[in-house]
């Protein structure tokens, strides 16, 4: 299935792109992120601490663990610092 | 209830103008958060969001701060892009019955979109550029609600 | 710093157009209170006050709130006679530097301004005239300070 | 000595009047309102009950045991419902 991924603040830095199309059978998002950082040390720099990055799937707050079936979009970003 | 994200400055004034006329409205409050610059260092903050994600974290703290305090009224304005110190980064304004009703909610608005709503501060200053980052208390404030 | 006593209407977006300007202000919280009419049966509330007393009450408050949460500015308009279900009764605006400071300041002022301002409150409905009695909940309020 | 007495509110409207000039020797608001009490009716119901009434001397809240000498200006009145 195709994704799309976007990346925010130093996330998007890291990655060096603010999205990108994946072509991934990923089951979970933790699936997800370990194949991007099999891809490229930008990636694994990126994903290094998942405790300091959050996820949302389809524009909602998710968790690492949930399911990517149905899911169109996918986002990564530190915590966020709105107000 | 009116949510707006947007890159452009907002006038309060102008904004609060027909704001709270609802029936059964005994008190609104206002909170309006500004670009400071405590070092004198600062060149500009660079607000970064996710649009349309914005847009819907904002409408569903919105939604539960009107159910929990009876809202009569409410109006979010959130800005992204370059700010310099003093300019307005955004809004929230409540209206409800009793003023212990708005303040509570005012504050309420202010925790979660502190920490829910996806926007992340950078400061660029002379000396180089730093992500703003979340504190722990941030999420702690979430708790007493 | 500004104190306004007054029987005259404000307008809240003017009077909010040039506050809080002062360097260094993070955050400004504003608060106003509305005429309400639960039962559908007010006709009007008069408010009385002791000219010169309010000013002075004010003020004192005022210097508190500013010391206390060391406000960059502070807008107080509180209107007294004769008015009409919706219409404002008043406002209390703060300017600090960070967001918890300017809404304890604006909560402080009104739980001060309920019972240490000298104004008086009839209710007067379709069944007869009614002074509003102060509540010890009000008094209350204040020992948290 | 002479002193302003101001009335506010419901002690207003019992006393019938919003101010008169009190000519008076009482050493303390106590003593005042005894004297103003014995006067007539109208002020021992206004003074009925102190608990529910608040003085202010000068226009500063002050206390019923506090001393007049020096005050200019005496206010009775409920307890304030401002804001």
């Amino acid at each position: 299935m195709k994704i799309e991924v976007l990346y925010f603040a130093w996330v998007r830095e890291r990655i060096g792109e603010p999205r990108e199309t994946v072509e991934t059978e990923a089951a979970t998002v933790l699936e997800l992120v370990k194949e991007l950082k099999a891809r490229e040390e930008r990636y694994d720099l990126a994903f290094s601490d998942l405790k300091s990055l959050r996820v949302a799937l389809d524009q909602e707050l998710s968790e690492f663990d949930a399911p990517l079936a149905g899911v169109c979009e996918v986002a990564f970003f530190p915590p966020m610092t709105g107000g | 209830m009116r949510i707006t994200v947007q890159s452009d400055d907002f006038d309060l004034a102008e904004a609060l103008r027909e704001f709270g006329k609802a029936p059964n409205t005994g008190a609104t409050v206002s909170f309006t958060g500004l670009v400071r610059d405590d070092t004198c260092t600062l060149e500009y903050m660079e607000i970064e969001h996710y649009p349309g994600m914005c847009e819907a974290a904002i409408a569903k703290i919105a939604e539960e701060a009107v159910q929990r305090w009876s809202l009569t009224d409410c109006l979010v304005i959130h800005r992204y892009g370059q700010l310099r110190p003093g300019d307005q980064i955004m809004m929230v304004a409540t209206a409800a019955r009793h003023r212990a009703e708005a303040f509570e909610a005012a504050e309420f608005f202010m925790d979660y979109l502190k920490s829910r709503a996806p926007f992340w501060k950078k400061e660029v200053t002379r000396d180089g550029a730093d992500w703003v980052a979340a504190k722990d208390a941030d999420e702690d404030a979430l708790k007493r609600w």
